[in-house]
């Protein structure tokens, strides 16, 4: 509630509004920026949503996500892009305290946690696909691999893009530009991880238990 | 460039002075990742359990899963309602809207046309729409 | 006005020797249409003709070397022309809207016409590059030539064999898509003898221009007669000839099969959803394949 | 294995002498230009100055330059259509036979919409809205060179189509099942869809700086309610990127996909969906046409402002009118297949709601009319423009009403009365805003006024040759003449398309009058340099010199009321003193140029170029290059510099001399 009246100890209406303040500062622009950005990826994700919505049904015949879904894999592989999510939050804090040795342990936990994520789901691609449930099997499963499938290389995208950043502290320290960077990976792999609810929700609960 | 205090970069982390009050960030993290936690569980049981009412799954899945987005939202990018975060919430809802056209206005039409094209004697087109 | 009475008579002296078109129906459902696009041109002249004539004269009359204009530099708000400019419009949109829903749904291609005469039902194929109309009642069908009894409602089946296109014969009315695996529906009605053009208005590749059709609206009795002589003389339409009729051709002269496999039309249709009894190993791309 | 994928000499369409002529054409003026820049040693100042840029006016103008030779090519298209439909009648074939004529319609649409108008409008933006917002650059200004690059990249893929390989002949929509691999298994849609992806992101990153930069850089004191229109109009626009762009990527991805892997989303087989491929083009397409005319909108509102010598009437309604047309495009985008079999109900819904855009569009232009209803028009080239698009659009936009009513869509869909609505509204509406807006700014761009008198030629050239070339087209569509035909057998048609011909060689002549106005405005220069205020204008842009230093603003306008330029002239006048007192110049920070966007744009057109042909190997070279170019540019030390104080203060006292002088 204190935050509606002041703003670092400064009253409001001391304050300009923020739309006649001027250009705002560099952080606030750049997250921003990365922010619109994120928008528009989740509206490319709602349309492999929708198609995949309206695909599910069109099986020609072949397997069904009630047959090929295996939910126990689905439930680690979740539980790993949260706690990811979770360890990535904690790095960001340490990043805002300079704290090398944390912000090296935090991206380091959420790598692995990612590789694992990944590792799952490549198996369980390569289990489906072994068993013919391929991408050209049915309308389907082209929606389906096309949907996971986006999903991981985002998170795929995400992890070179930590590794680069760990490069980039070691390089160039804590600059500006690099933490600015780092805001936008967090917010980033935030994002993966609300898309990712959207996928194991729609996809593989609602698939098995509709 | 003109310092702005009266704005927030969405995703940050409020400064520390203003938030004396608050609990620790490293605990807002914790909570929101016990949060989502259980919400998952949840979500997974309601698929599983037959318990409930077959036909109310599908709505509560959504529901959780709805949820569950939004305390990634509050707990992890660190979104709120206040006045410095004003344009950060407008853009969501800006894009909030555009998914839900896009994702309901498609599965409205196509399924509607879908149900249009069936035969209209035999039921050949079963095969094709329901598996 | 006057000038909504000139383009008027401009338009018909201009389309008076025309005898062809959406302006020429020859059924209710094309009558219904013309009617509903004058209509709804009309409410909409009402209002467009004086916004153009009064932006030609605003911008002359206060042309900066005119000085008996008034200059009036601080003029930028007035509640009153604000709520004016909202809802002139407003009006108009609730009129042709109205327009819109209720047509939409009195003309809906899936409605029946509603006719003391029992309907001919007639499936059509979107062939590369040609139409072929089935008559399952007559155990007959045609190629790129519909013969149809007047003042009969005509119920129509459409599918594609292979790329999406459109059925459309303007002087009857509604077009449909008609598309691979699916079947669209329509109905129309002829009122009164004669030939009229048909065509496919969705493009659908290099003989798109060519896949034009007739429709004869003829009386019963010529149609019974059509139909007798129809089942004596052709080929029969069974799969082969069918798979044959299937590869892309261009400009064919209208002809009739003297049978059709009962079950052909569904059956296209099946293999159009690429279900495993697909019958057909109809091999368009060999043909399409130009380099 | 072939290292070379599907490529080979048969690429190369060697005989056909009409794609070899113009193949030739164009490889001869590419090499004049650049023999030219070589003969006068400009490479290194071209590298410079404007391809390494990340100046946003100097990019807005590389945009608008890329629309203008876009354009030549959209045309000399149209002409090639407009002739053979005026020929091909009865039994004749014409000239073009269909597998050509295909490759045009199809070209032309997509290199209109994609590589034209939208360059255009993008062009205009990136020049006029930083100005007009009193910064210094946009948000992102290596990105912007990014942006601008990946267009131009896509726009040299889909014109290499015309001497290697073959463009798209599934339409500028590109519906499978057509656009498939069974159906068009040549390389002409992988041309297409290359382009339309590599252009496409270049775009969505543009919609993403500019949302940011119109949100969170506007100088001190322009609160939302004093931002010109133009500003609003864009925010609308780049909103509306932002929000559809995505979707189209999707429907294109999926579409790669099904061509290049054997996925099942839109095909004839295995459960895929035809009718989802149309639905997501849509929900891209209607408010792609709303990215096009917004802006121009927007210019409309400042040049009829500026010439009439008053304030834009009702500004708020306009904002609210910009922002509901921005939400209300994104609920209608069935009305471009109300004739695909949906239910009454849908077609009724998106039909009303076609409609009710009707509301805000009218309401800006009544808008317009008010404002110069009381006003001293200057009837100068850019206001000709606005009125003869005030008459112009009204009318397409009442035809595009009419297609809104579903009955009447069934009997028009497709027809050619569809393409005189759009060329109506894109033509009377993007095209004349884009003149408008390119005459309004020049003078601030280069420093000089383009020639009245053949600005004038060229404007009733175009609007005569407009309703000379597409009147026949409503008439034709309502005698019952379908899109897309390469041939007719109805010889009734034939002298109405002789008529349309006529109009197009009628715009032939308004565009050469364009191309005369700038050869001749370049040569008299000296006789049309005009002061920073050339137009007594109202908003920031014409606060600062014609052609404004890189730094735009030496400090930051501070901004007290709306028509922030206007209000300030006022309160000088008003004090009646000197100019306000000398203030210490600062050193300003600036972006250097960077070659990131350059770079990444080749890498771009490799990756595209050898995807198209199969040649795996250089594609991943290519996504490795871009890769390692984006590295190059994170890793960057010092990526500003620093205009000094004394530069500064030179610029200015060389400024206020001249202008005295
Ligand atoms: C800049 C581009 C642009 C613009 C602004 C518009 C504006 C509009 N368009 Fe158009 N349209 C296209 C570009 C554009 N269109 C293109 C490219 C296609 C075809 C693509 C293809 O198939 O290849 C198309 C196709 C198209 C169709 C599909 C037809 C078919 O395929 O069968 C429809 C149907 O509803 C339609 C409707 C409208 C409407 C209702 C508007 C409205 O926004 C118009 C609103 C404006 C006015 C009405 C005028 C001013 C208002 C007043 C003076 C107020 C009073 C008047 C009234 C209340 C009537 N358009
Ligand atoms: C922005 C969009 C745009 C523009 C401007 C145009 C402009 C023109 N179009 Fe186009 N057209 C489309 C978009 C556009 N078109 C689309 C989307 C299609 C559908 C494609 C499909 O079916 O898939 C289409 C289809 C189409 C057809 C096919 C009709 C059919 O299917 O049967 C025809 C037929 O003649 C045609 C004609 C013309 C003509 C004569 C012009 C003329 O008005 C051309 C005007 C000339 C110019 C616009 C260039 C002029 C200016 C300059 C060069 C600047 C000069 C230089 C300086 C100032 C320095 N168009
Ligand atoms: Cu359409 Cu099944
Ligand atoms: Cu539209």
């Amino acid at each position: 509630m204190n935050i509606a009246t002041t703003i670092d100890g400064v009253p409001l209406e001391a304050l300009h509004s923020a739309s006649e303040a001027g250009p705002a500062a560099k952080r606030i622009v750049v997250a921003y920026g990365f922010w619109i950005f994120l928008l528009s990826d989740i509206v490319m994700f709602a349309a492999l949503f929708a198609s995949y919505a309206v695909l599910v049904r069109s099986t020609a015949g072949g397997p069904t996500g009630a047959q090929l879904f295996n939910q126990t894999t689905v439930a680690i592989e979740t539980v790993c892009l949260l706690v990811s999510s979770y360890t990535c939050g904690l790095m960001s804090l340490a990043i805002n305290s300079r704290n090398r040795l944390g912000t090296y342990l935090g991206a380091l936990i959420t790598f692995a946690l990612g590789v694992a994520f990944l590792t799952l789901e490549l198996r369980e691609f390569a289990d489906m696909i072994a068993h013919g449930a391929t991408p050209e099997r049915s309308a389907f499963l082209s929606a389906f691999f096309t949907l996971v499938g986006c999903h991981g290389l985002h998170v795929t995208l995400g992890l070179v893009w930590l590794a680069v950043m760990m490069v980039q502290v070691a390089v160039m320290g804590f600059a500006t530009s690099v933490q600015h960077r780092l805001l936008c990976l967090s917010l980033f792999w935030h994002a993966l991880d609300i898309v990712w609810v959207g996928v194991f929700t729609v996809v593989y609960l609602m698939g098995i238990s509709l | 460039m003109t310092d702005v205090r009266y704005d927030r970069a969405p995703g940050d982390v409020p400064s520390e002075e203003v938030q004396a009050w608050a609990p620790s960030e490293a605990l807002v993290y914790s909570i929101g990742l016990l949060v989502a936690l259980v919400l998952t569980a949840t979500s997974f049981w309601v698929a599983n359990t037959s318990m409930l009412w077959p036909g109310g799954v599908g709505l509560g899945l959504a529901v959780l899963a709805i949820a569950q987005m939004g305390v990634h939202l509050v707990f992890f990018l660190h979104l709120t309602s206040g006045p410095d975060s004003t344009n950060n919430i407008l853009a969501l809802a800006f894009g909030l809207l555009i998914v839900f056209v896009v994702v309901v206005g498609t599965i409205w039409i196509v399924t509607d046309l879908n149900d249009n094209m069936l035969m209209p004697s035999s039921d050949a087109m079963n095969v094709r729409m329901q598996p | 006005m006057r000038y909504g009475l000139l383009a008027v008579t401009l338009l018909s002296v201009a389309l008076g020797g025309c005898s062809e078109g959406v302006l020429d129906p020859k059924g209710p459902i094309a009558a219904a249409e013309r009617l509903i696009m004058f209509n709804s041109l009309g409410i909409m002249l009402a209002i467009v003709i004086p916004t153009i004539l009064a932006t030609l004269a605003v911008g002359f009359w206060f042309r900066a070397s005119n000085s008996r204009a008034a200059y009036l530099p601080d003029f930028a708000y007035s509640g009153r022309l604000e709520l004016l400019v909202w809802s002139i419009p407003a009006m108009t949109v609730l009129l042709v809207g109205g327009v819109a829903w209720v047509g939409a749904h009195d003309l809906d291609p899936r409605k029946p016409i509603s006719s003391s005469v029992t309907p001919v039902t007639v499936q059509v194929v979107s062939l590369d590059w040609k139409w072929l109309f089935i008559y399952p009642e007559q155990g007959i069908a045609s190629v790129n030539n519909l013969v149809v009894p007047v003042g009969t409602p005509i119920s129509f089946e459409l599918t594609s064999s292979s790329v999406m296109n459109s059925f459309h014969a303007p002087q009857l009315g509604s077009q449909i898509y008609t598309m691979s695996g699916m079947v669209t529906r329509l109905h129309l009605q002829a009122d009164h003898l004669g030939t009229y053009p048909g065509q496919s208005a969705m493009f659908s590749g290099d003989g798109f221009s060519d896949m034009r059709f007739t429709v004869d609206a003829v009386t019963d009795n010529q149609f019974a007669q059509w139909v007798r002589q129809a089942r004596e003389t052709g080929p029969a339409l069974d799969m082969q000839t069918y798979a044959a009729l299937a590869m892309p051709s261009k400009a064919v002269a209208p002809f009739t099969y003297r049978t059709v496999a009962a079950d052909l039309f569904s059956r296209i249709v099946n293999a159009g959803m690429g279900t495993q009894e697909s019958f057909l190993p109809i091999c368009s791309t060999s043909q399409r394949a130009e380099r | 294995m072939n290292l070379l994928g599907k490529l080979d000499w048969s690429a190369i369409p060697l005989h056909q002498p009409i794609i070899m002529g113009a193949t030739a054409f164009m490889g001869l003026i590419v090499a004049a230009v650049l023999g030219f820049i070589t003969m006068k040693g400009a490479w290194p100042y071209l590298w410079r100055e404007w391809l390494t840029s990340v100046d946003h006016k100097r990019i807005g103008v590389m945009y608008c330059i890329l629309a203008l030779v876009m354009l030549l090519r959209g045309f000399s298209d149209a002409i090639m259509m407009r002739s053979q439909q005026a020929v091909a009648a009865g039994g004749a074939q014409g000239y073009l036979p269909p597998e050509h004529f295909d490759q045009i319609f199809s070209a032309h649409g997509t290199i209109m919409i994609f590589f034209m108008a939208m360059p255009f409008v993008v062009g205009l933006m990136n020049f006029a809205v930083p100005l007009q917002l009193g910064i210094r650059d946009v948000a992102f200004p290596t990105l912007n060179s990014v942006s601008f690059w990946l267009t131009a990249a896509g726009a040299l893929l889909i014109n290499v189509s015309l001497a290697v390989g073959e463009f798209s002949k599934a339409g500028w929509w590109g519906y499978p099942p057509l656009s498939e691999l069974q159906y068009s298994p040549g390389v002409g849609v992988d041309y297409y869809l290359w382009s339309l992806q590599i252009s496409g992101l270049g775009t969505l990153l543009a919609g993403i700086n500019f949302v940011t930069t119109i949100l969170k850089m506007r100088a001190p004191g322009m609160s939302y309610m004093r931002m010109p229109v133009f500003c609003w109009t864009s925010l609308a626009t780049n909103l509306l990127i932002v929000a559809a762009f995505p979707v189209l990527t999707a429907a294109l991805a999926m579409l790669l996909l099904d061509r290049y892997l054997g996925f099942h989303f839109f095909t004839n087989e295995a459960g895929g969906n035809q009718m989802l491929y149309a639905n997501l083009f849509w929900v891209w397409g209607h408010p792609e046409v709303y990215i096009l005319v917004l802006p121009a909108f927007g210019v409309f509102s400042e040049v009829i402002a500026t010439f009439s010598g008053k304030p834009l009437f009702g500004y708020r309604s306009m904002v609210v009118a910009t922002m509901a047309i921005c939400v209300l495009s994104f609920f209608v985008w069935l009305h471009h297949f109300f004739t695909m079999g949906a239910s009454a109900n849908v077609n009724g819904f998106f039909g009303i709601m076609s409609m009710v855009i009707a509301l805000p569009t009218g309401v800006k232009i009544y808008n317009w009319l008010f404002t110069m209803y009381g006003g001293r028009v200057r009837l100068s080239v850019p206001v000709l423009w606005t009125v003869g698009f005030m008459v112009t659009f009204v009318i397409g936009g009442m035809t595009g009403v009419l297609h809104a009513v579903p009955p009447v869509s069934f009997q028009l869909h497709n027809s050619v009365f569809l393409i005189a609505h759009f060329h109506n509204v894109i033509i009377g509406g993007v095209v004349f805003g884009a003149m408008a807006g390119y005459t309004y700014w020049f003078p601030k761009a280069f420093g000089f006024a383009l020639d009245e008198r053949w600005g004038k030629a060229s404007f009733w050239c175009w609007l005569v040759g407009f309703y000379l070339a597409f009147m026949p087209l409503y008439l034709l569509g309502l005698m019952g003449m379908t899109r897309r035909m390469q041939h007719y057998d109805n010889p009734a048609w034939q002298p109405w398309l002789i008529v349309a011909m006529i109009g197009a060689i009628v715009i032939l002549g308004g565009i050469i009058c364009q191309i005369v106005q700038l050869v001749v405005s370049i040569r008299d220069r000296d006789r049309l340099r005009v002061t920073a205020d050339p137009w007594n204008g109202r908003t920031l842009e014409w606060s600062t010199a014609s052609p404004p230093p890189a730094w735009n603003f030496a400090f930051a306008p501070n901004v007290t009321g709306r028509d922030a330029f206007w209000t300030s002239k006022r309160q000088e006048q008003a004090r009646q003193d000197k100019p306000a007192p000398a203030r210490a110049y600062e050193p300003i920070e600036m972006p250097k140029n960077s070659a990131t966007g350059f770079v990444s744009a080749f890498f771009a057109v490799i990756i595209g170029f050898s995807m198209i042909w199969h040649i795996w190997w250089l594609a991943s070279v290519g996504v490795f290059g871009a890769f390692v170019t984006l590295l190059a540019f994170a890793f960057r030390r010092h990526p500003e510099f620093e205009v000094p104080a004394e530069q500064i203060a030179r610029f200015e006292r060389a400024q206020q001399s001249g202008a005295a002088a």
